[in-house]
């Protein structure tokens, strides 16, 4: 058992605090957010060249074949930096559906940077549904017509392609299908969140869709599908704690060069038991990282077991430590020209994706019930 | 000991809430309804105070000579609820509840005709300088300076959190007038026409995407003597009346009920399989937990509003007043957010934030996530947590 | 609306802090748990003399006809004291429930301190169960036998009178029944509770009943009952408020007494800050009460939700101040010798009795539902 | 990075788990389940030490040459945590992980000799004298004083918190010898005999029916000079070692996983309305987050044990390991009362802690209560919440 990192790591770690320090400070992405839909093509580029987008694409798919504690360890450097491009998507999401499926050129385009998906899976009226309710696959000639409506899809705003999950007409099970996000009636309403990404609504109004766009059967897509969430959600619990860390480190500088009443705040005991707090929060969110990767390729059970217990440590985390940095700023906390407001927003929205703690807590429950 | 909320107090209620229901503008409700406690609400403070005023209720705290009416306490604890739970808007709280009774107070006969009878018809805002980038919750540390020359301040500084102050005519400023005292003592209460040469106003972008916090600039800005409320050198005393004087207000109470109700509603009309989410026990106990603070609040604000002889200091106990209640704009308005999900997570344009932007969306979750995010300031502006705590040890106890 | 004393409410107090402050030293309190059973025969007969077992009887059944805050303002006190004699068993249920009654003179001896009663309702398997479900009455002759189990009756070691809820073969509700305590047929099983106090196991096997014994009819019997339990439960809650607040004065002196690194440990910022929030949850504990006794004596549902709501508030403020209390002791506040570990239990009992927080959030849920 | 508990560990844990299955009594196993953390366990301590010191196990932590074995640190993690699951015995702490490790780096060959094997075999209790009444978590303060008359120190003072002392044979204490110099210089670690003339020990009655803390008066009490372990005013130094020597035990994970493990079997066995309250989303939710906590503290625990290269201070992080651990022996055993509901409140002589005591009784309900008042003081013995926040605060931070 080693915790520490090995030499590749270690300078995928190098680089990506390099690229971070040196292109995302606070001023470049307040900017981006507000004048470019919050995508970077240029930083996407790098990205490619610096290997990102293929670390998680298997060697035999011509991918860098690198393991989930690798994906883990550049997510924490991208969440330190509050790095909000569609990394998860196309970087974990992406070789976690397409690595063991027939469309290789899909996956090949996404790790040269060249293609940009989205997963569309949740609906209206769901709290992250398992499957979809609404959509579904019609038999039209050789292909399919398909047909509904999704919400809240993550990353879709710099997406050309969906991946939409769906039932098929007389199948069991949840088919994933490509389809391209600018194809004849399919209509995208795109919009901000809270941490400067870009979401849509996706309504698909018989959409031609052929039979070799289909990505996933029906029979195996839910298992792809948990698979997939769970990935991402290791790949954002990652990203989370990246962000508590930069979090402290910005508090106890803030703490030692703010004065009131005559004297450093940081020397206010009461302050320095809520730093104190938030390091104890922040210690074992990462601990709780590590004992989800620990069993991310096992089985499907305890995987997912492994991850919602994790989910739940980091995400009351998360916001145990960004609202605690808030307070410790005072007023200038809940400015958007402090560093903290970002990272209370971003870890927020770190915490409702892929399951909240409710969703986890259930989860939890469920597993254990049957 | 007499617990009841007589029934006098029901034929008050009963004839505000027909007054209210007869002069609150349906798009001004609206508008509440969807914003919450946001500032970008279009004017609406002004509108509705002069709505109020019609009735002579614009500023019913104030002493009956200068407009204001004769009612108990527990009167007016009724009115302002009424109002909340009408989705009324919120006054423009530097005028009606900070300058006005420091002028009325301490001002001159000169200042009192010039500008109760504006803030009463409520014709422009009031913006409030007392913070400076320097001192937070450090009053007493104060910089900005006023210098006499003849019959006018030459006023040099800045100050910060002067919420509004882009949309103000008029600040309320503490200032040091006498540089050769201590701390607190030099400082004085004056009123500045913001529109004046020297000041400059900039908006701070906020965590919710408002922009009502203001930063503001005075470079040699000459304001006439005759503008300083009071005796120089008691503008601190002054600050201090005016907390003394709203010992109940910090509790949000009214605030704190409207949006549990909005809550329950959020809960009841969210489902999980089916299923509200107001049926769920995980929720159930949010929910009443929250209730059961917010009730005791409420009686927390009775026991002040009725005169309870307490065995500790009052400042001490509206110190908790201002804990319990800035704790629950915080917890309940995080309950609305996870009430939604991840639906939460959308950013919705501030001016947008009255609409819903497809059928898709539930009604009115425009304004939520960004009044939980703006509620992270409630444990901070007007002394923090920390310094309330402070506060209770000190006077409660004497540590 | 006054939340000031009245004169009678002043004289009371007074008396009440009189007597505590005389007689219920913790060395006295200690010794009577220890080698007493916990009750104080001596105690007892002031407390009849003083009339606080006839404060709750009406006037027309030759009580005092005091209000339940009267009541409430001696439960402060009483609280504020840990004694734990039987006196809500004796001066709030009996009154409750026999005050519409037959059995006039069962109230008048309880008043005179000449008789002391249990209310036996709980039974095994139940968590604060609304209806008993094993005892009953079975016609016999022109009485009844009553059967059954029931468990944890409070303040049963010191009583001799049972009042037992039992079910009758044939109706429908709930009959509240006298029992002799040392009757035949009944068997008693007494056991200390961590406060100090001493409930009991009660096994009724086939006990002789008479008719005129049944002192509620089924038909009222569960309305009365409801009404009892939350009467009972808000002079428990009168007594959180009064052990609260004592521990607050401990804690208070206790810092500016007890020195560490040099100092008195209260100049320590954090733990300033704790005595602050205890101060707080104390203070909304004492408004929850009052908003409780505002609707007292209004409708079931009304008074039983406002109940319930301060249970929450009281309860967790019970288990903050007292928890707290011992931290801010260090290694002397888990001893018995030190006053605030018997606050902390005596809070724990409170919380326990006639409905958990469980429990109330629970019936809040189901009186909104219904 | 490699997190996977690899599978030599898992043989060795069959190995050891058979091995416990086959060595530990019924009745002590039967003790333990009802008891839990309370201390008063029948000697179960040293009966099981020197069962265990039949293979060879009762410090398998020690150097091999002085009875240890060679296990790595996971192998003695997963011993530890197969002794927690099968409900082995606690073991005397103080004679193994903290007098012991002194004796062995510190002491002389005769110290070794004399006390080792009797600590390996379990031959009698040890307890800590480091405590003093006027000082709680401020040791630097320490009163208790050592005079060298010849070849014996005479001892005087009051020691509090000597836990076991009744019990015991001998203490380990710390003395001040040299009243000269400052706050921590000039004390010294002294073994001295409980049976000595001038030694009384009262047990100080708990808030949970125990009586194990106890009180230790020294009055002349004549000690050899030969007691003295190592140095002369190095007393401060060896107590500080030992606090480094056992970073991860003050997590309390294996115990804090049994307990959550019982809390579980408690919410499936009782019910509400015929359901299990395992099956309530409001303990589900409990359970769920402990479960939580719980993980990630063993994976904190793992972190230490494999040798981490932490970007803070390794004394910081122990401390980390301390505060959740503490916090969670409470809410654990919080949980366990609240399962039990009304019936928690009944207290059980301790001596009858082990007792089901009708069968209306659930099974082991016995011991709850009492193990959850107790652990009241997991926040407050070896350096209360406020100071591990404080060494924090310093050592990650440099606040």
């Amino acid at each position: 058992m080693d915790f520490n990192l090995s030499d590749m790591q270690r300078m995928l770690l190098d680089s990506a605090e390099r690229l971070v320090s040196d292109r995302y400070s606070l001023e470049h992405r307040r900017a981006l957010r507000d004048h470019h839909d919050g995508f970077d093509a240029g930083a996407w580029a790098s990205f490619a060249e610096l290997g990102w987008l293929a670390l998680a694409v298997p060697e035999e798919k011509d991918g860098l074949g690198g393991s989930i504690e690798d994906v883990a360890v550049l997510m924490i450097a991208i969440g330190g930096g509050l790095v909000v491009d569609p990394l998860v998507s196309n970087a974990v999401i992406a070789p976690a559906i397409l690595s063991d499926g027939h469309d290789t050129n899909l996956l090949a385009e996404i790790a040269a940077g060249e293609r940009r998906v989205a997963l569309a899976h949740d609906e209206p009226g769901e709290r992250y549904g398992r499957g979809p309710r609404i959509t579904r696959l019609v038999r039209r000639g050789n292909g399919f017509a398909l047909t509904g409506q999704k919400m809240l899809v993550l990353d879709a705003g710099s997406a050309d392609t969906l991946i939409v999950t769906a039932s098929i007409e007389g199948e069991d099970g949840t088919a994933l299908v490509r389809v391209d996000k600018n194809a004849d009636r399919v209509a995208s309403e795109a919009y901000p969140l809270i941490d400067g990404t870009v979401a849509a609504d996706i309504r698909l109004d018989e959409v031609d869709v052929t039979a070799d766009a289909i990505l996933v059967p029906a029979e195996h897509g839910q298992a792809v599908l948990d698979a997939a969430h769970d990935r991402a959600k290791i790949a954002l619990m990652a990203q989370a704690i990246g962000s508590m860390e930069a979090t402290l480190s910005i508090c106890a500088a803030y703490l030692k060069e703010r004065q009131q009443f005559g004297q450093a705040i940081g020397k206010f005991q009461a302050l320095q038991h809520i730093m104190a707090d938030m390091f104890v929060a922040a210690h074992q969110a990462r601990s709780a990282l590590y004992q989800s990767l620990a069993v991310a390729t096992a089985g499907a059970r305890e995987r997912a077991r492994a991850v919602s217990l994790a989910a739940i440590t980091i995400g009351e985390a998360s916001q145990f430590v960004s609202r605690s940095a808030i307070q410790l700023h005072g007023g200038y906390g809940v400015t958007d020209e402090y560093e903290v407001s970002h990272h209370y927003r971003r870890l927020l929205t770190l915490e409702k994706s892929y399951g909240d703690i409710d969703f986890h807590i259930r989860r939890i429950a469920s597993l254990d019930a049957g | 000991m007499d617990l009841k909320l007589g029934g006098e107090l029901d034929d008050f209620r009963q004839m505000v809430r027909a007054a209210v229901a007869q002069d609150l503008p349906a798009d001004m409700r609206a508008r509440q309804q969807a914003f919450g406690g946001l500032q970008s609400e279009n004017g609406d403070a002004l509108k509705w105070a002069a709505i109020l005023h019609k009735r002579g209720w614009s500023v019913p705290h104030w002493p009956v000579e200068h407009g204001g009416q004769d009612w108990t306490p527990l009167q007016k604890f009724v009115f302002e609820d009424e109002l909340a739970s009408a989705w009324a808007p919120d006054v423009n709280w530097g005028a009606t509840h900070m300058v006005g009774p420091v002028i009325y107070t301490f001002g001159t006969e000169e200042q009192k005709s010039r500008f109760l009878p504006d803030i009463r018809a409520g014709r422009y805002y009031w913006a409030q300088g007392f913070s400076e980038p320097g001192n937070g919750s450090d009053l007493a540390n104060l910089r900005t300076a006023a210098v006499l020359q003849g019959d006018r301040y030459i006023v040099n500084g800045q100050k910060i959190w002067t919420s509004g102050a882009h949309d103000a005519e008029w600040g309320f400023f503490l200032v040091r007038t006498d540089p050769s005292v201590k701390a607190q003592r030099g400082i004085s209460f004056l009123l500045i026409d913001l529109k004046s040469p020297g000041i400059t106003i900039r908006q701070i972008p906020e965590i919710n995407g408002e922009a009502d916090l203001c930063e503001t600039f005075l470079d040699n800005v000459e304001v006439p003597a005759e503008n300083l409320v009071g005796e120089p050198g008691m503008g601190w005393t002054y600050a201090k009346f005016l907390l003394d004087h709203e010992r109940t207000t910090s509790s949000f109470i009214y605030w704190n009920k409207r949006e549990l109700r909005r809550a329950r509603a959020i809960a009841e009309a969210e489902m999980l399989d089916g299923v509200p989410l107001a049926q769920l026990p995980q929720f159930q106990s949010r929910l009443a937990r929250l209730e059961a603070e917010v009730a005791a609040l409420e009686w927390s604000v009775l026991r002040v509003l009725a005169a309870e002889e307490f065995a500790y200091d009052l400042t001490a106990v509206a110190s908790t007043l201002k804990v319990s209640g800035s704790r629950l704009q915080q917890a309940i308005t995080e309950l609305q957010v996870d009430l939604y999900g991840a639906l939460a997570m959308r950013q919705f344009p501030i001016e947008l934030a009255h609409q819903t932007p497809t059928p898709l969306w539930p009604e009115n979750i425009a304004g939520r996530t960004a009044t939980a995010l703006g509620s992270r300031a409630a444990t901070i502006f007007g002394g923090t947590l920390q310094i309330q705590r402070g506060i209770i040890a000190k006077l409660a106890f004497g540590l």
